[in-house]
């Protein structure tokens, strides 16, 4: 199958690759553009893992196509330091021990950060709800949802963000 | 988990897309979320040679109100649904339903449309469509024509829709204040197809339930409408016993199939308690409770 | 995963008749919807396929069929057809006893006992819809061959019945339910959601 | 421990035992910079896809690689047929038994691994797969394991048709793996002859899958030049792998190097050699080049790994007050196609005989019976030490329902059998000798916390009314830390485990360790260690494992080995440094060792506090010429450590549950988990820990399990219907302490993050049951998914209205 030039924004950065219409968006940022910190956890859009934000909004890049990324705006867990400091998410989720495999990680993190530019100030249930879509086997949630909490309001002392 | 290979269209217009429907036939595929087709695609039992992405179709996005009527794009994603205002206040059944349907990053991708054309007795739009009395714009080369949900839903993954047309948009009636509606849905998790599910719609005229619509996801074929059980309720002064009785007259309907969510007697009686429950929540919301 | 159905059918036709025809395996086979007798290997052994097409998917079983028994006195026979899909991921077996009776009417009844087994990526993925599916297939086995009798006696209804025979589809006219077959494995695996279905 | 303010400053600034220090681990995870298997990209690097079975059970009449190997991108599709040359189509399992690498004339499970097709990269292999055509002949499974030993039955594993022993005793049957036993039986059986009270229940422990969010895979790099074979692999244990593959190969160990990098998850799930490991290595041994093998999920819950599927009998014999006289518990353990489950040589049931829990049961017998069926082979420790949590599952069901039976309370009954504080160390009917506990303490402080007598009272006034509550209590002992060199092996090596220190010149140091964390943060909590004994920051003390290059030999991470044994010797090895550095500190002081104290980070003369050496100036002294004649240079120091005894971590759990009547689902309202695991190293990670535990606890008991079908079809092998709760389904956690350390462990540790799971999963069950308890229900099997519980209550009527 003939292989299609695609080009997308990739945490900020122009990339330019050529893809076959079938190959997976999560396959073509790890192996290809060699961002390797989304990870692969189902393949059927169940656990997370390679969750990236795609045109502002969270998704599951494993069953996203490569080329419906043509145009667009990716961001992955390598794209969330702001000129080298690291995001107050990032802070929060070790401080609070939000992590300990750190294999959900980077996919918790990109969907926190979407999430709380959607709900910049959320409660406990609407973080449990807003994160449904990420699965942790180690940790059992709560230091995560800790860790979205005291990021938000951090953010929301620094004036959102 | 890697699909096999095809041919890759994103139209921009839906008279494009109507037109490589044609072109490819049986070949084609339509691609909106894609959260069911892709992962059949991994699995090797679909292989369609061509896929055709509907996402660039500006078209078929959006929510508009035109002359008392909703019209919902077919490609309005379940968060769009649910950030929607104007569905909030004229048609608060969608969104609700909206909520409980797969986690936060499908809904990003999930889309009205499809979880209607899909015709899965497991979606939950379908019942929410006969619950709040929708219609179906259809588009095929022959031009466009509009159906009822009522009738739309022939058989587990058989519709109306035909095999050149693409379902473009969704219209349901703005409700008039004071409508109470409901939909609950009984999952095993976060991400799950109901175990059973109830949507209602109903008007209260003072004490007496002028009208009442009740529809049944994941309990048959298709979505159900429960007709009976509705006519119950109708012209009376809604009381346990009449809820009782209208649960009774849905169960009576079900024909669920077997998995690992429960037996046909255990969906068949969940199907009955959503129904209850469903009923009960509509009214205390058409009380102002 | 074991699926076991028994349906009766009127046949237009005096008993006979209808023996006579259920005696004749090409065309015994030939009313199970979509299958094709490929070979005969000797009069108790064929080879043959039946192919199921369900929405995007499609399966074709190849294997075998073998004539277990032929009773006259009781107009009993017995088929048992074995076969995998060509990808080599599924397989399915059917064990039927099929039986002529007659009727008060003079006409006579067929009477099918079936047992179906399937076993591999499909049970795994769409199993608790094989229920409907055999279901599907033995109604219109036991119609096509009601079809078939008529069409061997004279007179419109025959000629009628000929040509709802020749009517008769290659592949298991049943998309919707068989449909669900493929499409309910993914529905029991995966959320969210996909277009139009070929339904 | 320091005394003075100042004293107590130096102490807090080195991080050590005791505090809740933040995981050096974290920089990189969350920066997307950890290195799991699949980040792992070698030039010219093959990637491996597995051709598996469809049938449970089955002849494989032909296989057609023609088709694949047309495929573009297809290097190679190799079959048992190619891997016999080098007899490397049968691997031995740590069970004793062997397993087929590629399926070898016959399928015996689902799945099974038939061939690997190589190809440039995923997407060329998923294609070659889908074109290899595998004829087969399928055959009659057995998938209930109490039909496996039916005469007659369908001979499942030809190829030890007449072998007379697999791993333990004799096989009396085909589908016959061993039968296992301990205690007095004769003894036992007179008790229950002649008790006042017994009481018996079939109790089933669901097979399930540990699924660790990053599946099983491996990269395996042949240097043909070198004669250097590298693994990078997803295991708990990389040293007894690197010694299994030297044994596979006939490469010296000494060419081998396994390399753990970050793991993401294990559970027990990643303690096996699989197939996939096997083919991925002969591939590269033959074709010189880099291969890769990743599972997908769907193959991770079909193939690896599974764990439980015992189908228990649990009796007690009791007087009427309800002190426990005798026990007998028997199981009958479904292994799957294959004996491939990983157990200690001597303990074939592993530490199953730990089923007397916390109490003190004069007479005992258990027996585990294990058979093969058509189902993936394993047998895995799921967060626990093997099958402790299916021995602390009966006795925590049973002592609940004997107190049912008696009408005695359940916290009650538990106190009247505690081994009681002064009768440590307390050793079992069946031989093990519990090193430490307060078991009555532990309890009656939870029972304060949540007000156990108002719970009773309203779930007394909820009976009333036809709601459903339940409290369920779990008093649980833990058996962790393998093990005793004497009793505990694998394939013949010692279960010890080991640390090698080096203290540098400027007082920085690096420890390595033959353990393998999966998150379980051993770079933080070893550095605690190290610290608080040699007195250095434990910033300044780096940790390595995984990489069987550098680190010394060890048995790995699993049966919360890494504190009990792992920890252990770090602490030793650290004791072995803190010695020589005294003998230079008196040396540079000029005084006799004798004259010397420690001090949180020098040693100091006694009486002479301001003449003291840090540990700093000791280091750079040990690499000087300033130290003692006949010393050698250095400051290191390395301990291969064989624990005494085990370690036994306890708690006392408490769960309150409401189930809604009409839909059978259970919301869980409180959960109160106490963990006793001796000395706290790291409070924070330690609560991490047990929430993860009680996570997955929930998870065991609530909903999950493999379900196969009469024909040994898997239905349950997608996140779709395998259940991991979201955020959403999981409880909220409280968590308390007491500390009782133990008395033969270097620093007093136990080991904590299986306790949560072994204890918790009983406590969930108990709630649930307890919720029936008044209409006489006894014992529900998990899941406890709304169906489940549903047919309960529907049985019993309770779902009318009215």
């Amino acid at each position: 199958m003939a292989k299609k030039p695609i080009s997308f924004m990739l945490n900020g950065r122009k990339v330019e690759t050529l893809v076959e219409p079938r190959e997976l968006l999560i396959h073509v940022i790890r192996e290809q553009l060699n961002q390797t910190g989304s990870h692969i956890g189902c393949e059927t859009s169940h656990c997370g893992a390679c969750t990236v934000d795609l045109n502002g909004r969270s998704v599951k890049s494993c069953t996203v196509l490569a080329v419906q990324a043509e145009g667009g705006t990716v961001l992955t867990v390598e794209g969330l330091p702001k000129n080298g400091t690291l995001h107050p998410l990032q802070e929060a989720f070790t401080q609070e021990h939000g992590l300990q495999c750190g294999y959900c990680t980077p996919g918790m993190l990109v969907r926190a950060y979407r999430f709380l530019q959607e709900n910049p100030n959320p409660t406990e249930e609407q973080i449990r709800f807003g994160m449904s879509g990420n699965l942790c086997r180690c940790t059992g949630y709560m230091n995560i949802v800790k860790a979205v909490q005291s990021a938000a309001k951090k953010m929301q002392a620094a004036g959102g963000k | 988990m890697i699909p096999g290979t095809f041919e890759y269209h994103a139209p921009s217009t839906v008279d494009e897309a109507i037109r490589l429907l044609g072109e490819y036939r049986d070949e084609a595929k339509l691609l909106a979320g894609g959260h069911s087709l892709l992962p059949m695609m991994k699995l090797r039992f679909a292989e369609p040679g061509h896929l055709i992405d509907l996402n660039r179709v500006q078209a078929l996005k959006g929510i508009r109100e035109q002359g008392g009527m909703i019209h919902i794009g077919a490609m309005t994603t379940e968060n769009e649904l649910i950030a929607s205002e104007l569905l909030r206040k004229k048609c608060p059944l969608i969104p609700e339903a909206a909520r409980l349907i797969a986690d936060p990053q499908v809904r990003n991708c999930g889309t009205i449309g499809g979880d209607i054309a899909h015709g899965d007795p497991g979606n939950d739009h379908p019942a929410i469509m006969l619950a709040t009395e929708a219609s179906f714009v259809l588009r095929g080369r022959g031009g466009e024509r509009v159906v009822p949900a009522d009738g739309f839903f022939l058989g587990t993954y058989s519709t109306e829709l035909k095999a050149d047309e693409i379902l473009t948009e969704i219209r349901v009636a703005s409700v008039p204040a004071g409508t109470g509606y409901a939909y609950c849905k009984l999952k095993r998790k976060t991400g799950d197809f109901a175990t059973a599910a109830a949507a209602v719609q109903l008007q209260l005229d003072g004490k007496t339930c002028k009208k009442i619509v009740i529809a049944l996801t994941n309990a048959g074929p298709t979505a159900l409408k429960a007709k009976e059980a509705a006519a119950v309720l109708t012209g009376k002064t809604v009381d346990d016993k009449l809820i009782e009785q209208a649960a009774q007259k849905a169960m009576a309907i079900c024909d669920p199939a077997e998995d690992l969510r429960g037996d046909r007697e255990y969906k068949t009686h969940m199907a009955g308690e959503m129904t209850r429950r469903a009923i009960r929540q509509a009214l205390a919301r058409a009380q102002g409770k | 995963m074991l699926v076991k159905l028994e349906k009766t059918f009127p046949i237009d036709a005096p008993a006979d008749v209808a023996w006579s025809l259920l005696q004749d395996i090409q065309s015994v086979a030939a009313c199970m919807p979509g299958a094709q007798i490929t070979e005969r290997v000797d009069d108790r052994h064929y080879q043959g396929q039946v192919g199921v097409r369900m929405g995007p998917a499609s399966v074709t079983f190849k294997g075998t069929i073998e004539v277990q028994s032929v009773d006259a006195t009781q107009r009993q026979l017995r088929l048992v057809g074995k076969g995998a899909d060509t990808a080599g991921t599924s397989s399915a077996s059917m064990d039927l006893t099929a039986s002529i009776r007659s009727t008060a009417d003079g006409k006579a009844e067929l009477t099918g006992l079936s047992e179906v087994t399937v076993n591999g990526k499909l049970v795994s993925f769409g199993g608790r819809l094989m229920g409907q599916v055999s279901d599907q297939i033995l109604t219109q086995f036991g119609e096509n061959f009601a079809q078939r009798v008529l069409a061997q006696g004279q007179g419109a209804t025959a000629q009628q019945a000929a040509a709802s025979v020749a009517a008769q589809p290659r592949e298991i006219n049943a998309l919707a339910f068989l449909w669900r077959v493929v499409v309910g494995f993914f529905k029991s695996l995966f959320g969210g959601k996909k277009p139009r279905s070929a339904g | 421990m320091a005394t003075t303010a100042e004293a107590v400053e130096r102490e807090q600034k080195l991080q050590g035992v005791g505090c809740s220090r933040r995981r050096k681990e974290d920089a990189r995870f969350i920066q997307g910079k950890g290195t799991y298997v699949d980040d792992i990209k070698l030039p010219g690097m093959l990637f491996g896809s597995i051709v598996r079975s469809p049938y449970a059970h089955a002849r494989i009449k032909s296989i057609n690689k023609a088709k694949a190997l047309a495929v573009p991108g297809v290097v190679a599709v190799l079959t048992a047929d190619d891997l016999k040359p080098v007899n490397l189509h049968w691997m031995p399992t740590l069970g004793g038994d062997v397993q087929a690498v590629l399926a070898d004339k016959k399928v015996c499970f689902q799945m099974q691994e038939v061939a690997m097709v190589l190809a440039t990269d995923r997407y060329a292999a998923a294609d070659g797969v889908a074109q290899v055509e595998v004829e087969y002949d399928e055959l009659p499974a057995i998938v209930d394991p109490h039909k496996s030993m039916a005469p007659g039955a369908p001979v499942i594993r030809e190829d030890i048709a007449d072998k007379k022993e697999v791993g333990h005793g004799p096989r009396t049957h085909p589908n016959h793996i061993f039968t296992w036993e301990a205690g007095d039986k004769a003894g036992t059986d007179a008790v229950f002859a002649n008790a006042p009270v017994t009481v018996r229940e079939e109790i089933l422990n669901p097979r399930v899958h540990p699924c660790p969010m990053e599946t099983c895979g491996c990269v395996a790099s042949f240097d043909k030049v070198a004669g250097q074979l590298t693994v990078y692999l997803t295991s708990q244990a990389p040293h007894l792998v690197r010694t299994v593959v030297a044994m596979l190969s006939g490469i010296p160990e000494s060419k081998i190097r396994l390399v753990g990098g970050d793991i993401g998850g294990g559970f027990g799930n990643k303690v096996p050699v699989y197939p996939g490991y096997v083919v991925a290595i002969v591939a590269s041994i033959v074709t010189g080049v880099p291969i890769k093998w990743i599972e997908s999920r769907i193959e991770n819950l079909s193939t690896t790994g599974f764990a439980r599927d015992y189908h228990g009998i649990g009796e007690l014999a009791a007087d009427k007050d309800g002190r426990i006289q005798a026990l007998r518990f028997t199981a009958l353990a479904d292994h799957g196609a294959f004996n491939s489950h990983v157990s200690a040589t001597k303990f074939p049931a592993g530490l199953f005989s730990i089923c007397t829990g916390s109490y003190a049961i004069p007479k005992a017998y258990c027996r585990v019976d294990a058979v093969y069926t058509n189902k993936a082979p394993g047998g895995v420790a799921y967060r626990c030490s093997l099958r402790v949590t299916e021995a602390v599952y009966l006795i925590e069901r049973m002592i609940d329902i004997l107190a049912q039976k008696l009408n005695i309370d359940k916290a009650e009954i538990r106190r009247r059998n505690f081994v009681k504080a002064e009768q440590f160390p307390y050793t079992t009917a069946l031989g093990w000798t519990l090193d430490s506990g307060n078991y009555r303490a532990a309890l009656d402080k939870v029972l304060k916390a949540v007000n156990y007598e108002a719970l009773r009272k309203e779930q007394a006034e909820k009976r009333a009314r036809g709601e459903l509550m339940g409290i369920g209590i779990s008093t649980f002992t833990e058996i962790v830390g393998a093990g005793p060199n004497k009793a505990c092996d694998i394939l013949g090596i010692s279960l010890f485990d080991s640390c090698d220190i080096r203290v540098n010149p400027t007082g920085s140091a690096i420890a390595r360790l033959g353990t393998m964390s999966q998150g379980q943060g051993h770079a933080t909590t070893y550095a605690q260690i190290i610290a608080t004994e040699l007195g250095l920051s434990s910033d300044e003390i780096q940790i390595e494992e995984g990489d069987t290059d550098k680190a010394p030999y060890g048995a790995g991470t699993w049966g919360s080995r890494s504190t009990p044994v792992g920890g252990a010797a770090a602490a030793v090895a650290a004791r072995k440094v803190k010695a020589k550095a005294q003998k230079i500190a008196a040396h540079l002081l000029e005084v006799a060792e004798g004259d010397l104290e420690w001090d949180v980070d020098r040693f100091k003369v006694k009486g002479n506090p301001s003449q003291a050496k840090t540990m700093k100036e000791i280091a750079m002294a040990a690499h000087t010429s300033n130290i003692p004649d006949g010393m050698e240079k250095g400051l290191d120091g390395s301990e291969y450590y064989d624990p005494p005894n085990m370690t036994y971590p306890f708690g006392a759990y408490l769960c309150v549950v409401d189930i809604d009547r009409f839909t059978g689902e259970t919301k869980v309202r409180r959960f109160y988990a106490l963990d006793d695991c001796g000395t706290r190293i790291n409070p924070m990670i330690i609560e991490g820990q047990i929430h993860g535990g009680l996570t997955e606890a929930y998870a065991v008991a609530m909903g999950q399990q493999l379900v196969f079908d009469s024909g040994g079809n898997i239905l349950s092998n997608s996140l779709m219907d395998y259940f991991v709760p979201t955020a959403v389904e999981t409880p909220k956690w409280e968590t308390d302490y007491t500390v009782t350390p133990s008395p033969h462990h270097p620093i007093g540790a136990k080991g904590v993050a299986e306790s949560p799971h072994v204890g918790g999963i009983p406590c969930f069950s108990n709630a649930v049951v307890d919720a029936f308890a008044h209409l006489g229900v006894t014992h529900m099997d998990m899941p406890h998914s709304a169906f489940n519980v549903w047919k309960t209550i529907h049985k019993l009527g309770l779902d009318k209205h009215a």
